[in-house]
């Protein structure tokens, strides 16, 4: 997963980044194909270039390596708002059939029965992002037929919904899973299936997702990890682990 | 007018009143820990926390029980997981109930913004076909005079007082801070009061220029604290204890454990010192 | 996707048409002085000057034809007086007419606060029982969608092109900026396109931390021009001539020693450079 | 005027300095009994201490003796309208007997007979000030019944209809000029004689000011200039001169 989202990102682009998978994929394109991807990270942090994978989205890693550090009122509003962000990655709990997602809660909003995190800042990258990824691992309990709520819009109801709505960003572009991607269709903007990871059946990404799949117009098949990418990315990881378990001083 | 300088447990007696509006800020970076474990112990009831990422610290305050109600916009163990205490409260109304006032990162900083400026509310394009407004009473729309546009509005955010941590401060009171900020500016100059907890005291501090200084005649109180970061971080000072957010998510989990955890390293210490060589002795 | 660099003749060549809204800013520090005369030396025509405080560069611009129309919040020479040339094509409409929208600094704050985060209009408490509303149609009133409150609000201004002047870029284009800086951030985020001028071109810029740096990818275009603010200033650099704008009062008080003045240092010299070598020779 | 000016303010203070006699009263203040008052000024420069008084209300001189400089729009708003300012220095074209000021326009705005700066800072420093101090030198041209222009409020027609219009400072204080002091009535807030520089008689500021002026319930003396005020401005009035006067090497 994280290696083909890696490589649907070109040099240069201005990404929004989350904690996480994304940011995995963020920085492995970074170290392969795309040295002049800009990084932003949600704390302010532009142009970071870690050497490790941060464990939260403000590790002092990113401020030590980043072009500049602004305040979050003005990533948001400056940057982000301001339509400057090419590509926002994103995670949830759940997706729904037309790319929208819920981070927020499982269950009714007044009686939860899964209290999430929350939106943090996905509602707005979702609306001004010139388009997003979407990266979460499919279960028919994580891609549903409907969400419990919406946290972040994707294309709404679909056939339009979402331009019509005034959204200035395009939306999601795809899905990123662990049986291969999902793309929405051109015209009713559902996600069908546009390409798996070899080895991986279609009957398998059906029984993954909980809304009857429909295959795209080409199911390609994603090459499979290069070499140099296992490695960079398997480095990358070796590292992080080590800086993440070292026991820290305490400030005393 | 210099500062105040103040012990930190008379800081937050004299600046933490049960019921107040009380926000901890620091994004990731600089979380003021040390003052939160003090309101724990201090047992201060009914706060409204407020902080766009309520982060360990107010999992332990709302855990042991001193908010009624918080306002925020992203909730979780950042890279591990849940806050299992804020979890717990929501769900299943444990320690007691906590009302919510949810917002999206870009919502809470146009309304701390907003109470910065002492404007009485805050604007966004952001919000738009999410079921954030439903549920929340505070989201509104406001129109431009000009172009008819309908906006996301939010209410400004005046905290009774907010705390802050920092790296430095100099005699006069004036507080430097370096790194990561988030929304601690204007959560800074959006409070009535400001406590500023910090590193290290120094005679002078050299000439900001263009970087972040808070002047010694906003701030109500300075508090030398040493390490009161931690495990959050002080660029140039100490790093995140990465390992410690991963391990508070097993301490956090049942309620036993964690109110042992809390008894023995927070409400049995005296002060943030012995807080931290409470860890030390545990790790030995 | 580095910025590209370019000289300044063909910055403005490229970047500024007739018609345009052109803002230079630079508040008393970094004034892009150079970036001004080149656009009187290619002659641009009706354009729509931005500026909180016109300064010496835009009562050159504007006595020499350059402008139908500015925005601005203070239009004096800093502690001197007058802008004679502004003054004259406001009282007698030479060289020709100039119409106003008329701000206070608060107001054109907000104005470019708003542009630069793509927001229709920013809010402010301002302008109240001031007489500038009655003349600027562009000051309105908004409510506030929780307290019912009447706050001002002015329409976001976005340039076509924004300049400005900076200290230092690296060989990506990266700008980095200090000293006072007025609301050159906010014009430059505001701005359709962004041209910064620079004293000078390093390899590569430490880390800017909380430091105020222009990321290359928001830039168009990075002009390498030494002396680019003078007679204003660039802190680290050189200082402001204090001398020169006192003497440009006797300079522009009237028509023809305006003319002849523009004629010998500004149309007359291939570009800066050659500009301030005219002025050294003059002095001689 | 200087002097009498800088005595007003006390150690501590926080005011919002423009150009020129304001900020000549400040920094003769901070040399003499105001060590630690707080200057701020509009090109966002907090806590200056400037050797030599500044031309312009950004030299360099102010940024490097500064605490912190901040960006314009925040020292407007999160400092001025916030209501952190307590004394605002305003100079200005013509004042009314309410304490309104023009600085923009003599004669029509559509065809001015004189074309002033403008308003700059001052309508939101006379609005948010806690109390302004306006210093200008008397003529019955700038003491008028009737400004031309209303660019900042006073008491607007006086008798609480400041108050009444919800503006949260306090308005102006006090009117130094170069007779003495003007003060606001306590119930009409009309600006009446409050005080004369010695030797200088009623009728002379009767003479000045274009309405008829009236006596405040006491009209004090204010005292001479002490030896060592004027020590001190005159070594700060001389090294700024000098300052001013020093040729630049130009930057080629």
């Amino acid at each position: 997963m994280t290696i083909a989202a890696a490589r649907l990102l070109w040099d240069g682009c201005v990404c929004f980044v989350g904690i996480g998978l994304p940011s995995a994929a963020c920085n492995l394109a970074r170290l392969t194909h795309a040295p002049e991807i800009v990084l932003i990270y949600e704390s302010g942090t532009i142009g970071a270039r870690p050497d490790v994978l941060p464990l939260s989205i403000g590790d002092g890693e990113l401020a030590a390596t980043a072009a500049c550090v602004v305040s979050l009122p003005e990533i948001f509003s400056h940057y982000l708002q301001a339509g400057r962000v090419d590509v926002g990655l994103l995670g949830a709990a759940q997706v729904d059939r037309f790319g929208n997602l819920n981070s927020t809660v499982i269950g009714p909003y007044d009686s939860p029965h899964t209290r999430l995190p929350g939106a943090g800042g996905a509602p707005e990258i979702a609306l001004h992002a010139r388009q997003t990824f979407v990266m979460l691992k499919a279960t028919p309990r994580s891609f549903v037929p409907t969400l419990d709520f919406r946290t972040s819009a994707g294309f709404l109801e679909g056939s339009g919904a979402r331009a019509r709505s005034g959204a200035p960003g395009g939306g999601p572009k795809c899905v990123i899973t662990d049986f291969g991607m999902l793309a929405p269709h051109p015209h009713t903007q559902e996600l069908q299936l546009a390409a798996l990871f070899s080895g991986v059946g279609v009957d398998e990404a059906r029984a993954a997702v909980g809304w009857p799949l429909s295959p795209g117009a080409h199911v390609g098949i994603i090459d499979p990890p290069e070499a140099r990418e296992l490695e960079i990315l398997r480095d990358l990881q070796a590292r992080t682990r080590a800086a993440h378990a070292r026991p820290m001083t305490l400030p005393l | 007018m210099s500062t105040r300088f103040l012990s930190l447990a008379d800081a937050v007696g004299e600046h933490v009143h049960d019921g107040a509006c009380v926000a901890l800020e620091g994004f990731t970076h600089l979380i003021p820990f040390a003052a939160g474990h003090e309101i724990i112990r201090q047992r201060r009831r009914d706060l409204h926390l407020v902080r766009m990422t309520p982060d360990l610290v107010y999992d332990q305050m709302i855990g042991m029980g001193c908010a009624r109600r918080l306002t925020f916009s992203w909730g979780g163990n950042p890279g591990v997981g849940s806050l299992h205490r804020l979890r717990d409260a929501v769900e299943h109304g444990w320690p007691q109930p906590l009302q919510l006032d949810e917002h999206s990162h870009a919502g809470m900083a146009a309304a701390y913004c907003a109470g910065a400026a002492r404007l009485p509310f805050g604007m966004l394009r952001g919000y738009q076909d999410t079921d954030l407004p439903a549920h929340n009473p505070r989201i509104r729309t406001v129109a431009c005079p000009f172009t008819g546009q309908s906006l996301a509005a939010v209410p400004a955010i005046n905290p009774d007082v907010t705390f802050l941590h920092a790296q430095v401060a100099d005699r006069q009171g004036n507080v430097a801070v370096a790194g990561i900020i988030g929304a601690a500016r204007e959560a800074a100059l959006a409070a009535k009061l400001l406590v500023v907890t910090v590193e290290e005291i120094v005679d002078c501090l050299p000439p900001a220029m263009n970087g972040l200084l808070l002047p010694h005649w906003i701030i109500s109180a300075v508090v030398h604290c040493p390490g009161g970061a931690y495990p959050s971080y002080a660029q140039g000072h100490y790093e995140r204890d990465n390992a410690f957010y991963q391990h508070w998510d097993a301490i956090a989990r049942d309620r036993e454990g964690f109110l042992a955890w809390m008894g023995e390293h927070v409400l049995g210490q005296r002060d943030n010192r012995a807080f931290l060589s409470s860890l030390l002795v545990e790790a030995a």
